[in-house]
């Protein structure tokens, strides 16, 4: 089996007396997307800031491409390959739908400290993200400011965005959140061919895309990861059923 | 052509129409007028940078434009008294050459921000804004008490400082040194706001954790921002002295910081003119209504409120409608 | 008819005489006029108006603005006047760091300027100008003549309190150049300061036999009344500016019995005196400051010297200034070579008359006194 | 150097800081609510000194002079509220900067307009007047102890007003969320004025007793106001409990640092040099303070969300 892309031991975070990370450790693999599910409250998104760098954990490794990035900034893991997209969208709303992506893009070709070449008329950072929105299906809305786009191509864009980094694992933090059956459908679709680029570790409420996408799949309840395995051994799970899916043994 | 930019280059041209008319009519003052325009108005696009692009609201830029006009004021006053400034590694006699002391104007002003905004940028909202005018006031108050300099009384300049092939003792002379230099920062500012270090500084103002979440840490471009515009204020504070022929504390207190804050926000925040809408019209009032009356400042009160009630976005925004970023 | 009579009649003694005839001046007067400084500047306008009145001089035209205490202010305002309104003289600056930032350039650009208040040291000494002419003092005498005071008085223990700024340096050393007792507290206090609790607590535990402090404006309203609040008995002594008719009434009756140096005092017996208090409270039902004293004689040596050339012709007036041929509410005055007055100082003390707290002189500390930097002047 | 002495400026700096504490509680409480800077907060502090002082003239009573500041302040931060503060809340925080700023300068002119360019007399009650002896050989001040007095009785009453009352607990659920107190039916309007009538009484009040210390002029609030915004910062902006904190951290400092600095150096540089350098250095030691603390502390002391 492939070394692991993003590997998690013993993750623990507490609020006062709230044990929001309670010992979890999972791992991402080349290819896979692999689903964190859990209701409400189970801790999902607090997991995903950690990693991403937003919180820091009180004790516990992240190790990402061999490296343990756990000192690491948010920018800094970013730089190092982690995309990342946010369960309600965060962007800059007065730039539009291109310079969004184009910020990413400009990440990733190194330095920020450039004063003077207008970003507009420089061809290595547009036709990259002008590129990125027509893989997305944004290219229409390009001039658009963020904040007039709908919610639909908002998550698109946080997408896109991710996209641009050309990162080497996607943390997706709901991204068919409030999209509705036809766009989930699509949003489905164009996951199901990204885990080839690179590995997801995916947060999603809709049952129907993480059966449809997951490779794996763990559940987390109050902080614990009570189960990790394939679709079917989920599905078959006793304890999931009971913690999660809500069924009477 | 955009809308706004007919009406930048509209106030681009009434600044510099003021003092020719000035002349030709034989009212000199109006040149003397139009040169603090012009200075205020540079002074507020260094702040410009760091409030307007990204979003620092630095109540405490003061202490940069005083230390520009420090910088100028004892630079010229060794060079003028033919006493050594320090005398070691080398005889160090300042300087009356105004290209110099703009650089060690800037210099001084850059180095001295550099550590004040890394301690301040650690901070954010309103915490950032009272930190910046924490480091002013000590700024202010260290002016005050150190003797050297004058404290209080301030330093006078007594012949105005030269630059190489102009006589800038003539009025009309230094406006166009103030205003060739107002245009060069303008230039600059334009530059920066679209370049890529400037859609890193505006992502940041819009949205922090976007700009981290796509690997650029906003410290750094923030740091630099507040540095560069300290940089510019710090400038025109060597040109205000030469202007006034005269540095005080004043220059450094926490008054004229909500000055300069002002501006920006009289003529339109993040737009490129404002902080030239903003000096003309702010320079303007005052000379207007203190000629009217003693009680100007009640008035000037007044317009201000009306602005920030009735005319949101300032001048320009009133004028050219809501900013449109690319 | 009567103005062509004048009219030749002026003509003649031009022609007779060869002197330069009442040429239209024009005053430009900087002063405070808004904020916290106010009530001194606007004691000063009043003091120069009434003394143009008085007078009766029409030829002498006054243009007035605000400069809110702000320095760079009072150099665009300096400015405008010199160059838009073209005035021959300025005169009406209050504050020391105000007239060091105006007056260089004013005098630099030909023009003359008259002090009603205000004499940093730098402008009596080496930078002093041939048409720069202080009417009101030099900054330190008012503290050289209470330290004088103190040690004629033989007083061992002082104790002195100042801002620490340059005016109150420059007051503590002035004191300190004529008082040689003991100083058994010298403490310098931030400028703007209003609570001295800190300050009175270490008066109270000096042992000093008494405090000398120079707090101007609202810093001595509040140091006098904190002090006298706090029962620390050892009498209180400064220079006029901190028990000047404008703020004894803030202060109340915690001023009474403090002594205070002066160059000019309500009850001065003289002509001019009576005739200023008498019309000032006439015009403005309040007594006058010092302040306003002072105005109203750097109005009435601008009237005499107007009389007696023509203020284009720079030398003339300049002689005419100097000569100083006015009669000074302070009775007798004169400049010295750096153009500062030579005068008589007095020590008053705070009484009460009727309802009203007031000063009257309880002693001289100085006769012909000038000051300590006209040797440095280089005229 | 005695143990009166120090007992004494100890007090001194408590009596500053709990004059401190009256100003910024009015300025945190109004920031936490309503996400308001207010630069015009020192206008209050100075119709609640100018009121008193005016009202203790005609009446001869200090008393109904501080009953009037309190009204006075109160009715003008009513009347500020309503027609211009109201319209700031939505806006970012350099409209309301800009807004507050012209604030400033209508009050300072409207009040010398209304009371002339002169400072105005206003004395410690009779009944106030005098010292008490404490022990270690102390004697301090009656007013300045009364003035501890108020101030604690002050925050006790805000703590009282904001943990048990059902305006408290509007006000502590206006903190949290806007629209949830819409929902219980509160109207946020008259809550959001009455807040800030409430803050402009303390600042009325602030003045009011100190003006009897001082001096009771035009200007007078604006020294104040920076030193109120310090204390609030060091605190946590939005936390009584922090602007109670910080005010007497405040007050503290400044007080034992002008007095003991100057002594500090003189043993270095002697008498005069010493003294200016130490007051030079004492002048700047609360802003030395406040950068020190939010360089570690970026949200001051106790800040009011987590």
């Amino acid at each position: 089996m492939a070394e692991p892309v993003l590997s998690i031991r013993d993750l623990r975070k507490s609020f006062g007396a709230l044990k929001a990370t309670d010992g979890v450790s999972l791992d991402l693999r080349p290819g896979e997307i692999h689903a964190l599910i859990g209701p409400n409250g189970a801790g999902k998104t607090t997991l995903i800031h950690q990693i991403a760098g937003g919180i820091t954990p009180d004790s516990g490794e992240i190790i990402f491409l061999g490296e343990d990035i756990g000192a690491l900034g948010v920018a800094a893991r970013a730089r190092r390959g982690l995309g990342r997209s946010f369960q309600i969208s965060s962007l800059a709303p007065e730039f539009s739908a291109l310079r969004n992506v184009m910020l990413a893009v400009q990440s990733r070709q190194g330095s920020s400290f450039r004063f003077f070449r207008p970003v507009m008329r420089d061809l290595s950072l547009t036709e990259p993200a002008m590129a990125m929105l027509e893989r997305t299906g944004l290219a229409s809305r390009a001039n658009v400011p963020a904040a007039e786009l709908s919610h639909g191509e908002r998550r698109q864009l946080e997408i896109a965005i991710a996209l641009a980094l050309g990162p080497k694992a996607f943390l997706l933090d709901e991204p068919m959140a409030g999209m509705g059956p036809e766009g989930s459908r699509a949003l489905t679709g164009f996951l199901d061919g990204l885990r080839h680029e690179a590995p997801i570790l995916l947060v999603e409420h809709d049952m129907d895309a993480v059966f449809a996408l997951a490779d794996r799949i763990s559940v987390l309840v109050y902080g614990r990861i009570i189960a990790t395995g394939t679709v079917d051994e989920i599905r078959g799970d006793a304890e999931v059923r009971r913690a999660y899916l809500g069924e009477q043994p | 052509m955009s809308r706004e930019r007919a009406i930048n280059l509209l106030l681009a041209a009434l600044l510099l129409a003021m003092p020719l008319a000035a002349l030709a009519l034989g009212e000199l003052f109006y040149i003397t007028l139009a040169t603090r325009m012009a200075i205020l108005a540079l002074a507020a696009v260094g702040l410009n940078f760091a409030l307007g692009l990204g979003g620092l609201v630095s109540f405490g830029h003061a202490a940069f434009f005083g230390i520009g006009g420090y910088v100028a004021g004892i630079l010229s006053s060794h060079a003028f008294n033919q006493t050594p400034m320090f005398s070691w590694p080398f005889e160090f006699f300042g300087s009356d050459q105004m290209p110099t002391l703009w650089l060690a104007a800037m210099l001084i002003s850059a180095l001295v921000a550099l550590p004040i905004g890394a301690i301040s940028l650690r901070t954010a909202g309103v915490y950032f804004i009272m930190i910046t005018l924490a480091f002013a006031q000590m700024i202010y108050y260290f002016a005050i008490s150190w003797p050297a300099y004058g404290g209080e009384d301030g330093l006078s300049i007594v012949v105005r400082n030269s630059f190489p092939g102009v006589n800038t003792a003539v009025p009309l002379t230094f406006f166009l040194v103030s205003y060739v230099l107002l245009l060069a920062a303008l230039a600059l500012f334009a530059l920066v706001r679209d370049s890529r270090f400037g859609a890193a500084l505006q992502a940041g103002r819009q949205n922090e954790t976007r700009l981290a979440a796509v690997g650029i840490a906003p410290f750094r471009i923030r740091l630099a921002a507040f540095t560069i515009s300290a940089a510019i204020t710090g400038l025109a504070g060597a040109l205000l002295a030469d202007l006034n022929r005269f540095v005080s504390p004043s220059m450094l207190s926490w008054q004229m910081s909500g000055e300069l804050i002002v501006l920006i926000i009289l003529g339109g925040t993040g737009r490129l003119f404002g902080p030239v809408a903003g000096a003309m019209l702010f320079v303007l009032f005052e000379f207007v209504l203190g000629g009217l009356t003693e009680r100007w400042q009640f008035f000037l009160g007044l317009i201000l409120l009306g602005v920030v009630l009735f005319a949101r976005g300032g001048l320009i925004g009133v004028l050219a409608g809501k900013a449109r970023h690319g | 008819m009567r103005k062509i009579f004048a009219a030749g009649l002026l003509g003649l003694s031009l022609a007779t005489s060869g002197l330069a005839y009442a040429e239209p001046v024009k005053v430009g007067m900087i002063t405070t006029l808004s904020g916290g400084g106010a009530g001194l500047g606007v004691d000063a306008r009043d003091g120069f108006m009434l003394a143009l009145k008085l007078a009766g001089d029409t030829e002498i035209e006054v243009v007035t603005e605000d400069d809110a205490m702000k320095p760079e202010l009072a150099v665009q305002i300096a400015d405008k006047m010199i160059q838009s309104d073209q005035v021959d003289l300025l005169t009406g600056i209050i504050w020391s760091n105000l007239a060091m930032a105006v007056v260089p350039n004013a005098v630099a650009q030909g023009k003359f300027y008259l002090s009603p208040n205000a004499g940093p040291s730098p402008l009596a000494g080496a930078k002093c100008h041939e048409n720069y002419f202080n009417v009101a003092y030099q900054n330190d005498n008012f503290h050289e003549a209470m330290g004088n005071y103190a040690q004629n008085e033989g007083i061992k223990k002082m104790f002195i309190l100042a801002p620490n700024y340059p005016a109150g340096t420059d007051s503590l050393n002035g004191f300190k150049r004529y008082y040689k007792g003991e100083l058994v507290g010298e403490v310098y206090t931030k400028l703007g300061q209003t609570d001295y609790a800190a300050e009175i607590a270490q008066i109270r535990a000096s042992g000093a036999d008494s405090v000398f402090f120079f707090l101007p404006g609202g810093m001595g309203i509040a140091f006098v009344k904190q002090y006298a609040q706090s029962g620390v008995g050892i009498p209180l002594m400064g220079p006029g500016f901190s028990f000047s008719q404008d703020v004894l009434g803030a202060i109340g009756d915690a001023a009474i019995g403090a002594k205070n140096s002066a160059s000019w005092s309500k009850d001065l017996d003289n002509e001019a005196n009576k005739t200023f208090v008498e019309a000032f409270q006439k015009e403005y039902n309040r007594l006058p400051s010092v302040y306003a004293a002072q105005a109203y004689d750097t109005a009435n040596l601008i009237v005499s010297a107007s009389k007696k050339a023509s203020v284009k012709d720079a030398d003339a007036f300049r002689a005419a200034l100097k000569e100083a041929q006015f009669d000074s509410v302070r009775g007798k005055f004169k400049f010295n070579t750096n153009n500062h007055p030579i005068q008589d100082l007095y020590v008053r003390e705070v009484v009460k008359e009727g309802d009203v707290l007031t000063n009257k002189i309880v002693g001289t500390a100085f006769t012909d006194h000038g000051d300590a930097y006209a040797e440095q002047c280089k005229m | 150097m005695s143990t009166a002495l120090i007992i004494e400026q100890l007090l001194n700096g408590l009596q500053f800081g709990v004059m401190l504490f009256l100003m910024a509680a009015g300025l945190t409480l109004i920031f936490g609510v309503m996400g308001l800077i207010n630069l015009a907060h020192g206008s209050f502090y100075m119709i609640g000194a100018f009121a008193c002082a005016a009202v203790a003239a005609a009446t001869g009573s200090f008393w109904i002079g501080l009953a009037a500041s309190l009204a006075a302040a109160a009715a003008a931060g009513t009347l500020v509220e309503v027609a211009v503060i109201r319209r700031l809340y939505d806006r970012d925080h350099l409209d309301q900067v800009l807004a507050t700023f012209a604030l400033i300068l209508i009050f300072s002119e409207a009040t010398r307009w209304l009371f002339g360019s002169f400072p105005l007399y206003l004395d410690i009650p009779p009944v106030l007047a005098g010292a008490v002896a404490l022990p270690g050989g102390a004697h301090y001040q009656l007013y300045r102890l009364a003035i501890i007095g108020i101030g604690v009785l002050v925050a006790v009453g805000l703590y009282y007003l904001i943990s048990r009352t059902r305006l408290g607990m509007r006000i502590r659920a206006g903190e949290s969320d806007r629209e949830m107190i819409a929902a219980l039916g509160v109207d946020i309007g008259t809550l959001y004025t009455m807040v800030f009538a409430l803050g402009a009484a303390l600042a009325g009040l602030a003045g009011a007793l100190v003006g009897a210390l001082q001096s009771v002029q035009v200007g007078m609030g604006e020294p104040v106001l920076i030193l109120a915004f310090v204390v609030i910062v060091i605190g946590g902006i939005g936390s009584i409990k922090g602007a109670l904190v910080g005010a007497v951290l405040v007050g503290l400092t400044d007080t034992l640092g002008r007095f003991l600095l100057p002594k500090l150096f003189t043993v270095f540089l002697g008498p005069a040099d010493g003294a200016t350098t130490g007051a030079a250095l004492a002048s700047m030691l609360i802003y030395i303070v406040m950068a020190l603390i939010l360089a570690f502390r970026p949200k001051g002391l106790f800040p009011a969300t987590a």
